[in-house]
C-alpha cells in the first residue's frame, strides 16, 4: 500500500537492488533472492506429500496467465512432493477471496496456502486468521501483515517504473510531450511504478501532457493517444504502466502517418515484437511472471523446514532494453505471453503456453 | 430549433459538441481528422442502432458487450493470425452473433424470462466462452485482412481526404437498420410490439418471431462493432466491457424511449454521436479522470431529462 | 346550497382545449347525468373534480367554499369519490387490499386485515357478489374488477360520488343491484354524477341532465322534462334515424364457419353454425363463457376438442396469426388492452394485420401507396381525426374502435368475431358501427357478436345463441324478447367447479408473469 | 392444510431455491469428500458469503417492486466502504459517528436518484447510471485523498459472534425480518406495492407516488451503505472498486428477480431474495469444490441465472418483454 510505507526510503531501497546481485543460481532466477535473512521454518516442517491450496486474486489479465500456466506447470515438476493442489479463483473480488480462504481454512484439507491477494489492505485481516492455522506464503501483491512466512515479489513498483521513466527522460528532448497511459487507480502494483515515473518527469524537463486511465483496454488506448495528437499535435514519449496497451500505442501513431515516439512496455511478446519490427525506440521493465513458480517452491521448501528467504523473498526484476531484446523474442509463442516467464526448460514448453505448433 | 428538439433531441447537443471539438482541436478542423472521429465512434454507433432494435421492441440487450469480446477473441483464436483463415473466422463469428442472439431472443419470446435477466445471464456467459476458449489471454493474434476493416481506409477520396473503411461499414449498417425499422413490414410490427404486445398477438404478428428477430438484429450489431473495434485495436480480452450499457444510454439521448413503441435510427445514431463527441471533448479539453466521469454522469441525466420534458 | 359547484371550468392538453367554461351543480340526495359523445370531454370534467387533472382556469365550490386540488388524496379528503371509466387495480393484490388502498385500517401500527376483509366483502355484497375479498385482482373477470371498483368508492362514504359508466362491464343483474345501491345513496343524501352512453339508464336514474358537446355545456335540463331524442339531438347535433339497421333480406346462407362439439377448458359441446350474410348474436351471463367462446374462434385459447370447419377447410384456427391468415377477424372486447398500440399513429395501427400477414421484409410504404390504402380505409370506416399519423391514443372511444374495424377490413376476412362492440361508445359511433356490421354481413360475411348488452343484440341480430355454463343452450331466432333470452341465460347454475379452476389457473398465470 | 398451501403459494420460490442450493452444496460436498463443508462452520462460511449481496439485493428488491431499478448500488457501495475506513482513521471513538455519516451520505446519494427520476422524470435505468458514474469519479479521486482503515473494534461486524453464530448473519436476519414486516403488515408496503404495481391507480387512490420513489431508492442506498459498512468490517478498509468488483448492481437484479420480485414492478418476496442470493453463494462453493475452471463456473452461472428465473416463468401467458 503506497501510502502506508516511506515512499521515498522504499523508493531508494528498488532503486539500489536494481544494481545489486542477487544470490542463488544466476540461471534460475525464480530462486534467487536479494539479501535477506533466511528464515527457519522447521517449526512447519512435516512429512509429504503435501496438500497445496492456492488462493487466487484472478486471471484477468495476460500476466497472471502466463503466471498460473507457470504455475501449474511447476505443481506438475512435484509429483511426489504435492499430493493434491486446490484452487479458488476469487474473480476480482475481495469479498470472494475472504470466503474463498476461509472456505480452504476450514476445509481442513490444506498444509499450506498460498495467496494472490487481489487488495493488499482488504485481505490482510483474513490471512492474519489463516497464519494461525497453517503456513502461508504470499506472492505478487501482499499484504499488510508480516504473519505469511514469506512474501513473494520481484524487486518493486519503483524500480519498475523509474526504469521506464529514465528510459524515457534519456531519450527525449529537453521540454518534449510525455503521455501517460495508467491501467486503474487503486492498485498499489500500478500506483507504485507511477509514483516513481512521476518524480522521474517532475525532476527531469519533459512535460506530462497527459495522465489517463485506459483500463488496460487497447481500443480506449488508440483513442486516447488519437485524442492527445489532435490536442497537442506533438508527443515524444507514451510511458505506460502496463505493457498490452502498447502496441495500440504504436498503432495509433502508424494510423496517422506520423513518426514514432518512444514507446515504454513490458516483456510481451507483441510488445517485443513491434519493438523490433516497427524500430521506435523502447523498454520493456518486467515484473516476471516467474514468481509464480517461486510461491509453490517456497510452500514445498516450508513444509520441508528448509529456510527460505523472509519475510520477503525480493527476487529479481530484469529490465530488456534493445540490445537484449531479441532473446527474449520467440515468434511461436502467443502475442501475450510475458518473456520472463522462466518457464523455457519447463515439460510442454512452448505448446503449454499457447505456442502454435 | 424547437422542432428540431422534437424530431431529435440529440441533434442541437451533438451540433455544439462538433462546434467545440471543431474549435478546439486542429485535427478536426480537417476531413481525415472528422473521418478518423466517425471511425472511433462507429462501433458504438453500430451497436447503439442494434439495441434500438430491442430497446423498442419494449426488452434490453445487455450481453452485447461481452459479445463483441467473444467476436474479437474468436476472431484471433479461429484464424491463429493466419490471413488465410479470415474467411472462415467471419462466417463462425456471424453464426456465433446469430447464435447469442437466438437464444436471448428465444428465452424472452418462449421461456418468458425478462430480457434485463436473460441476456444478463448471457453476458456473463458469453464472456466466460470466451474467456475460456482464450485461456485467459488470446494466444493469436487477428491477422492484418481482418483488422483492415476496423483500421484501413481509402486515401485520396475528394472532399474528406481520406475513407476509412469503418465509415463505410457505419453508413452501411445505418442504411440497412434504418431501412429494417422504418421501411419495412417488420419494423412497423417492432414498434406496436413495445407499445402493445398483446395487441400485437392478437392481431396477428408473430411476436415470437419479431422478437427473435430483433435480437438477433442487436447481435450482429455486435458482431460488427466487435469486428471494427478489434480491427481498430487488435485482439484484447478487455474490449467490449460496458459497451452495452452505453449503447442503451446512447439510444436513450437519441430519444429512444426505455420499455419500448418509440424511437428511431436516426436518434440513436446522434445519441451514440453526441455520447463519443463527449467522450472526445472531454479529453480535448483535458479535465481529469474524476471530473470527466461525473460531468458524463451529469450530461447523461440532463440528456434524458431533455428527452422525457419533450412529452 | 348545492353541495357542489363548478364554475366555467376549462382545461386544456397542451394545444387542444378539452373543456371550456363548464359550469355544473349538483345538490346532495341527487343524481346528474352527465351526457355527450366521446371525447366531449366528460371524463376529463370528472379527472378535475377527483384532483387527477388541476383545471386550466374555473373554480369548485364544496358547500360554498373554494377548493382547489393538486393530487387525488385531496378530493378524497373533500369527501369525493370516483368510480374511474378505466379500471385501476393492482392485480397481484387482493381485493380487499385494492378497496382499502391508500387508507387501510391499521391497529398497532399493523394493517388491520381481518377488519379489511370483513368490511370489504359487507360492500361487495350490498352490490349483490359474493367474490373472495382475498382474491387477487389479477384472477377476476372484467366485470368483477369494476364491482371491486364500486365497493372501494362506496367504503369511502363519500359525500360526492362520481360514475364514470360503471355499467359498461356488467351485466343485467348486477346492474340492477348496483341502481338499488344507488336509489339507497340518493336517500342518505349523497350527491352523484353519472356518466353512461345508456339512454336507458340515464332515464332511469337522473334527476338532471347536463350534455356536453366539444368541451361545452349546452344544455342543464330536469330529467323529467328531457326527452331522450332530444338529448341525443343536443349530443350529436343532429336526430338519428334508425338506430339499427335493417335486418338481413333473406337468411343466412353457406355456413362459413362451423363448429361441432367444440371444447376446451371453458367450453363443452358446442355446435355452431355463421353463416355468410348473417349477424349471430351471443348472450350470456357474466361467466357463461361467451368471451371464451369468442377467444375460442379467434384461435386465441382454441378449442382442445370437436372439429371447426372454416371455408371448407378442416380445423379450427391454433393462433389469432392463423385466423387472420384464414380470414377471420376478431375485435377483442377491451380495445385498449387487446387492440390498439396507444402511442403509434393510426396508419400503424390500421396497417397492422395487413402487414404482419405480409412479407416481413416488403415495404411498408411501397412509395406512399400503402399509405394511400389506409387512409382510405380509414376514411371508408368514418374514423374522424386531426391527422392520420396522430397516435391512437389521443382518439375518442368510438374512433378507437372504428380503427379496430379499419384494421381488420384491410385484409378483407369472411368471418368476424366480433366482442362487445359498443362497450364505452356514443350514440352517434354506435350507430356507425351497427351499420358497419351490418354491411360486412351484406357484402357475404359472417358475423358473430358478442355483447352483455341484450338490446343491443336483439336490435342487432339475425340469431341469438345463449350461452350458459360453457354451453350453448339456446339459439333463439330474431325478434326474441330480454326476458326470453334472460330465461334463457340464468336455466343453469353458474359454473362453480369451472369457474374456480379457472381462477386458480389464472392466479398462477398473475404470479408468473 | 390451507395455510401450507398460502405459504407454498407466497414463499414457494423461496422454499424451492433455498432447498435446491442446500441439497446440491451437501450433496458436492459428500461426493468430493469434504465433509468438512457440511458441517455447521461450514454452512456459517456458505451462509456468510451471502451477506453483502443479501443486503444490497433486498434495497434493489424494493426498488424493483416500486417499478424503478438502481443501476447505482455498487458504487454506493464503495462509497460507503471508503468513506467507513476514511472516518473511522483507525479509532475506535470515531465508529458512531462515522456509521451515521456514512449512512446519511449515501442516503442522501439515493434521495438524489429518487429526485432525478421523480422530479426530472429520467428513467431510472439512466438516472442511477448518471450517479454511478459521478460516484466512480468521486471513486478514482478517493484512492489518493480519503485513505483510512477501520478499528478493529468495528470489526466485530463482519467477524464477531454470538451464541457461535456470526453477528453479521444475525443482523442479516434482524434486517430481513423488519423489512419484510414493514413490506406485508404496513400502510408503507401496501403503498410501494401499489406504486410499483400501477402508479396510475396508487395516485387514484390518494397515494403520493414520488414521494414512495424517492423513499425505495433511499432504502436501497441505505442498505448498499450497509453493505459498505460491512465490507469495511470484513476488509479493515475500504477498497474504491469493492462494489464494482462485486458486480452488486447486475447480482442484486438477478437475486431479487430469480427470487420471484416482479421486474415490471408489484410484487416482492425478500426471502426469495435471499434465496436468490444463496444461489448464487451455492454455486461459487460447489465450483471451488469441484474446481470447476473460474472461466467455465462463470458460463454455468450466465445459463444458472437464465434457468433459474425460466422455471417459473415458462408456464405464463404473458409476454416478457
Ligand atoms: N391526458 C390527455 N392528454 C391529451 N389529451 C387528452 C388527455 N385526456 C383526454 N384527452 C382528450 O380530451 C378529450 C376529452 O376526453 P374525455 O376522456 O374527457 O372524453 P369523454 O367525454 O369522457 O369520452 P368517452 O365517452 O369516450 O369516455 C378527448 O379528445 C381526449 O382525446
Ligand atoms: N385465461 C383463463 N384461463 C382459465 N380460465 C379462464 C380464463 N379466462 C376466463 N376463465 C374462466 O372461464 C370461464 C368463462 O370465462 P369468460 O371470460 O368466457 O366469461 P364470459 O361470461 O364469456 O365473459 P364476459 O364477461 O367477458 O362476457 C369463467 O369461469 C372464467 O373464470
Ligand atoms: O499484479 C499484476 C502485475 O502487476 C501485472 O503486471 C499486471 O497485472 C497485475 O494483476
Ligand atoms: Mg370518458
Ligand atoms: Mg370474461
Amino acid at each position: 500500500q503506497v501510502a502506508n510505507v516511506d515512499i521515498d526510503k522504499e523508493h531508494a531501497a528498488q532503486v539500489a537492488l536494481m544494481s545489486a546481485t542477487p544470490n542463488g543460481p544466476a540461471d534460475k532466477p525464480w530462486e534467487q533472492w536479494f539479501d535477506a535473512e533466511l528464515a527457519d521454518t522447521s517449526a512447519h516442517a512435516k512429512p509429504g506429500p503435501y496438500r497445496v491450496c492456492f488462493s487466487n486474486a484472478s486471471v484477468s489479465n495476460a500476466w497472471r496467465v502466463t503466471g498460473w500456466t507457470t504455475m501449474k506447470a511447476e505443481v506438475d515438476l512435484h509429483p511426489n512432493e504435492i499430493a493434491s493442489f486446490d484452487y479458488a479463483d476469487a474473480q476480482g473480488n475481495d469479498d470472494k477471496q475472504i470466503s474463498d480462504i476461509r472456505s480452504f481454512l476450514n476445509s481442513g484439507s490444506c498444509d499450506v496456502l498460498i495467496v494472490s491477494p487481489n487488495t493488499s489492505a482488504a485481505l490482510t485481516p483474513v490471512v492474519e486468521e489463516a497464519c494461525k492455522q497453517l503456513p502461508v506464503i504470499t506472492f505478487d501483491r501482499s499484504v499488510n501483515t508480516s504473519c505469511p512466512v514469506t512474501a513473494v515479489r520481484s524487486i518493486g513498483g519503483y524500480a519498475w517504473g523509474k526504469a521506464a521513466a529514465d528510459y524515457v527522460v534519456a531519450n527525449v528532448p529537453k521540454g518534449g510531450n510525455v503521455l501517460v497511459l495508467r491501467t486503474a487507480p487503486g492498485l498499489d502494483i500500478f500506483e507504485t511504478r507511477w509514483a516513481a515515473a512521476e518524480k522521474v518527469f517532475a525532476e527531469a524537463d519533459v512535460k506530462v501532457i497527459g495522465n489517463e486511465f485506459v483500463g488496460g483496454d487497447r481500443a480506449k488506448a488508440k483513442a486516447t493517444v488519437v485524442d492527445y495528437l489532435s490536442r497537442t499535435g506533438h508527443i515524444d514519449a507514451v510511458w505506460v504502466d502496463l505493457g498490452v496497451v502498447s502496441v495500440a500505442v504504436a498503432e495509433a501513431f502508424q494510423d496517422m502517418g506520423l513518426p514514432y515516439p518512444v514507446i515504454t512496455g513490458e516483456d510481451e511478446q507483441d510488445y517485443l515484437q513491434a519493438w523490433k519490427d516497427d524500430g521506435f525506440k523502447g523498454i520493456a521493465p518486467t515484473y516476471p511472471a516467474f514468481q509464480w513458480r517461486t510461491a509453490v517452491q517456497a510452500a514445498l521448501k516450508v513444509l520441508k523446514g528448509e529456510p527460505v528467504p523472509a519475510p520477503e523473498w525480493i527476487l529479481p526484476q530484469p529490465v530488456i532494453t534493445e540490445a537484449e531484446r531479441d532473446a527474449f523474442i520467440d515468434p511461436q509463442l502467443p502475442p501475450l505471453h510475458f518473456a520472463t516467464c522462466g518457464c523455457e526448460s519447463m515439460p510442454g514448453y512452448p505448446q503449454r503456453w499457447g505456442a502454435n505448433d | 430549433m424547437k422542432a428540431l428538439i422534437k424530431y431529435n433531441p440529440a441533434l442541437p447537443l451533438l451540433l455544439i459538441l462538433l462546434a467545440l471539438m471543431i474549435y478546439l482541436s486542429p485535427l478536426y478542423q480537417t476531413g481525415p481528422g472528422l473521418m478518423s472521429f466517425l471511425q472511433r465512434a462507429a462501433p458504438l454507433v453500430i451497436l447503439t442502432c442494434g439495441a434500438t432494435f430491442v430497446l423498442i421492441s419494449g426488452g434490453f440487450d445487455l450481453s452485447s458487450g461481452s459479445l463483441i469480446t467473444l467476436v474479437v477473441i474468436a476472431g484471433a483464436m479461429i484464424t491463429r493470425g493466419d490471413p488465410a483463415f479470415a474467411g472462415l473466422a467471419l462466417a463462425s463469428v456471424v453464426g456465433i452473433g446469430l447464435c447469442v442472439g437466438m437464444i436471448n431472443g428465444l428465452a424472452v419470446a418462449f421461456l418468458k424470462v425478462p430480457s434485463i435477466i436473460t441476456t444478463l445471464g448471457t453476458l456473463l456467459a458469453v464472456k466466460g466462452i470466451a474467456m475460456a476458449w482464450s485461456g485467459g489471454a488470446p494466444s493469436s493474434s487477428l491477422p492484418e485482412n481482418m483488422r483492415s476493416l476496423g483500421r484501413g481506409r481509402i486515401d485520396d477520396v475528394p472532399l474528406t481526404g481520406s475513407l476509412p473503411y469503418s465509415v463505410i461499414a457505419l453508413i452501411a449498417s445505418l442504411a440497412a437498420t434504418y431501412w429494417l425499422l422504418h421501411r419495412t413490414n417488420f419494423g412497423r410490427m417492432v414498434f406496436m410490439l413495445g407499445d402493445n404486445p398483446r395487441a400485437a398477438a392478437l392481431a396477428g404478428v408473430p411476436t415470437q418471431r419479431v422478437r427473435i428477430a430483433c435480437f438477433a438484429v442487436s447481435s450482429l450489431c455486435a458482431v460488427l462493432a466487435g469486428l471494427l473495434l478489434g480491427g481498430y485495436s487488435g485482439v484484447s480480452v478487455d474490449v467490449g466491457g460496458d459497451y452495452a450499457l452505453q449503447a442503451v444510454a446512447a439510444a436513450v439521448i437519441g430519444g429512444v424511449v426505455l420499455l419500448g413503441g418509440r424511437g428511431s435510427i436516426a436518434g440513436a445514431a446522434c445519441g451514440a454521436l453526441t455520447l463519443y463527441a463527449i467522450f472526445t471533448v472531454l479529453n480535448l479539453v483535458g479535465v481529469s479522470q474524476p471530473v470527466r466521469l461525473a460531468v458524463q454522469g451529469a450530461i447523461l441525466v440532463l440528456a434524458a431529462a431533455m428527452t422525457s420534458r419533450r412529452e | 346550497m348545492p353541495l357542489l359547484q363548478m364554475v366555467g371550468i376549462s382545461k386544456s392538453f397542451g394545444q387542444v382545449e378539452v373543456l371550456q367554461g363548464i359550469d355544473l351543480t349538483c345538490t346532495a340526495g341527487t343524481l346528474t347525468a352527465i351526457c355527450g359523445e366521446n371525447g366531449a370531454g366528460k371524463s376529463t370534467l370528472m379527472n378535475i373534480l377527483g384532483g387527477v387533472f388541476a383545471p386550466s382556469a374555473g373554480e369548485i365550490y364544496i358547500d360554498g367554499q373554494a377548493i382547489s386540488f393538486t393530487h387525488p388524496s385531496e378530493a378524497k379528503a373533500r369527501g369525493i369519490a370516483v368510480i374511474h371509466q378505466e379500471l385501476n387495480l393492482l392485480p397481484h393484490r387482493s381485493v380487499a387490499d385494492n378497496i382499502f388502498l391508500g387508507r387501510e385500517p391499521v391497529r398497532f401500527g399493523m394493517l388491520d386485515r381481518r377488519r379489511m376483509n370483513r368490511d370489504s366483502a359487507a360492500a361487495l355484497r350490498r352490490l349483490g357478489s359474493d367474490i373472495d375479498p382475498r382474491t387477487p385482482c389479477g384472477a377476476l373477470s372484467i366485470a368483477e374488477q369494476q364491482l371491486v371498483e364500486i365497493a372501494r368508492a362506496l367504503t369511502e362514504e363519500a359525500r360526492i360520488l362520481v360514475f364514470d359508466e360503471p355499467t359498461a362491464a356488467l351485466d343485467e343483474s348486477e346492474t340492477r343491484a348496483l341502481f338499488g345501491l344507488i336509489g339507497e345513496l340518493k336517500a342518505a343524501g349523497v350527491a352523484m354524477l353519472y356518466i353512461s352512453h345508456r339512454m336507458a339508464e340515464i332515464r332511469e336514474l337522473a334527476d338532471r341532465i347536463s350534455v356536453i358537446k366539444d368541451g361545452r355545456r349546452v344544455a342543464t335540463m330536469a330529467a323529467a322534462e328531457a326527452s331522450i331524442d332530444n338529448v341525443i339531438q343536443l349530443m350529436v347535433g343532429r336526430a338519428l334515424g334508425d338506430f339499427f339497421p335493417q335486418p338481413a333480406s333473406a337468411p343466412g346462407g353457406e355456413s362459413l364457419l362451423s363448429v361441432r362439439g367444440g371444447g376446451n377448458a371453458q367450453l363443452r359441446g358446442i355446435d355452431l353454425d355463421v353463416r355468410s350474410g348473417e349477424i349471430l348474436g351471443i348472450a350470456g351471463l357474466e361467466g357463461s363463457g361467451k368471451a371464451a367462446l369468442a377467444r375460442a374462434l379467434a384461435g386465441v385459447d382454441p378449442f382442445q376438442c370437436g372439429e371447426v370447419e372454416a371455408f371448407d377447410r378442416l380445423g379450427a384456427p391454433r393462433s389469432p396469426r392463423q385466423a387472420a391468415r384464414r380470414g377471420i377477424a376478431a375485435i377483442p372486447d377491451d380495445r385498449k388492452r387487446d387492440g390498439l398500440g396507444l402511442s403509434q399513429s393510426l396508419r400503424n395501427n390500421v396497417g397492422l394485420t395487413l402487414r404482419a400477414v405480409t412479407n416481413p421484409l416488403a415495404s411498408a410504404t411501397s412509395g406512399g401507396r400503402s399509405h394511400r390504402r389506409l387512409d382510405a380505409l380509414l376514411a371508408e370506416t368514418e374514423v374522424r381525426c386531426a391527422d392520420f399519423g396522430m397516435p391512437v391514443g389521443e382518439l375518442s372511444g368510438g374512433n378507437q374502435q372504428k380503427v379496430m374495424f379499419a384494421r381488420w377490413r384491410a385484409v378483407a376476412p369472411r368471418v368476424w368475431i366480433v366482442s362487445e362492440p359498443t362497450r364505452g361508445i356514443d350514440v352517434g359511433a354506435r350507430a356507425a358501427i351497427y351499420r358497419m356490421l351490418r354491411g360486412f354481413a351484406e357484402a357475404g360475411g359472417a358475423v358473430l357478436v358478442v355483447s352483455s348488452d341484450l338490446m343491443e343484440l336483439i336490435g342487432l341480430c339475425d340469431r341469438i345463441g345463449v350461452m350458459a355454463a360453457g354451453q350453448l343452450v339456446a339459439e333463439l331466432p330474431r325478434g326474441t324478447s330480454e326476458d326470453e333470452i334472460i330465461r334463457h341465460a340464468m336455466r343453469h347454475d353458474p359454473p362453480q367447479v369451472g369457474r374456480s379452476q379457472g381462477q386458480a389457473l389464472s392466479a398462477r398465470d398473475g404470479d408468473a408473469a | 392444510m390451507t395455510a401450507m398451501r398460502a405459504t407454498w403459494h407466497q414463499q414457494g420460490i423461496a422454499i424451492s431455491l433455498t432447498t435446491a442450493s442446500i441439497v446440491f452444496y451437501a450433496f458436492t460436498a459428500v461426493v468430493t469428500g469434504q465433509f468438512s463443508q457440511v458441517s455447521f462452520a461450514g454452512f456459517l462460511g456458505l451462509f456468510e458469503r451471502t451477506v453483502a449481496l443479501s443486503l444490497v439485493a433486498m434495497g434493489q428488491a424494493v426498488v424493483i417492486a416500486g417499478g424503478a431499478i438502481d443501476l447505482s448500488v455498487a458504487n454506493i457501495v464503495s462509497v460507503a466502504a471508503v468513506l467507513a475506513a476514511y472516518f473511522m482513521q483507525n479509532d475506535p471513538g470515531n465508529i458512531a459517528e462515522a456509521t451515521v455519516m456514512v449512512i446519511a451520505i449515501c442516503g442522501s446519494v439515493g434521495v438524489l436518484n429518487g429526485l432525478l427520476v421523480t422530479l426530472l422524470r429520467v428513467s431510472p435505468l439512466i438516472a442511477t447510471l448518471g450517479t454511478s458514474l459521478v460516484l466512480q469519479g468521486i471513486l478514482s479521486l478517493s484512492y489518493g485523498a480519503l485513505q483510512g482503515t477501520v478499528p478493529k473494534a468495528f470489526q466485530v461486524v463482519a467477524y464477531g459472534k454470538l451464541g457461535g453464530v456470526p453477528v453479521s448473519l444475525l443482523s442479516l436476519l434482524t434486517i430481513a425480518l423488519l423489512t419484510a414486516f414493514v413490506l406485508q403488515r404496513t400502510r408503507t408496503g401496501s403503498r410501494l406495492l401499489a406504486v410499483g404495481g400501477n402508479p396510475r391507480a396508487a395516485r387514484l387512490a390518494g397515494i403520493h407516488g414520488s414521494r414512495v420513489t424517492v423513499a425505495t431508492f433511499a432504502f436501497s442506498a441505505v442498505m448498499s451503505a450497509l453493505a459498505g459498512l460491512y465490507l469495511a468490517s470484513r476488509l479493515g478498509t475500504g477498497t474504491p472498486w469493492i462494489g464494482r468488483d462485486g458486480s452488486y448492481d447486475l447480482s442484486s437484479i438477478a437475486a431479487a428477480v430469480i427470487g420471484g420480485t416482479l421486474l415490471s414492478g408489484g410484487r416482492i418476496s425478500i426471502a426469495g431474495t435471499l434465496a436468490g442470493v444463496l444461489v448464487f453463494a451455492a454455486t461459487d462453493a460447489i465450483f471451488n469444490m469441484l474446481q470447476i475452471d473460474p472461466f467455465l463456473s462463470q458460463v454455468l452461472r450466465g445459463v444458472i441465472v437464465i434457468a433459474a428465473v425460466a422455471s417459473y416463468t415458462y408456464r405464463s401467458r404473458e409476454e416478457a418483454a
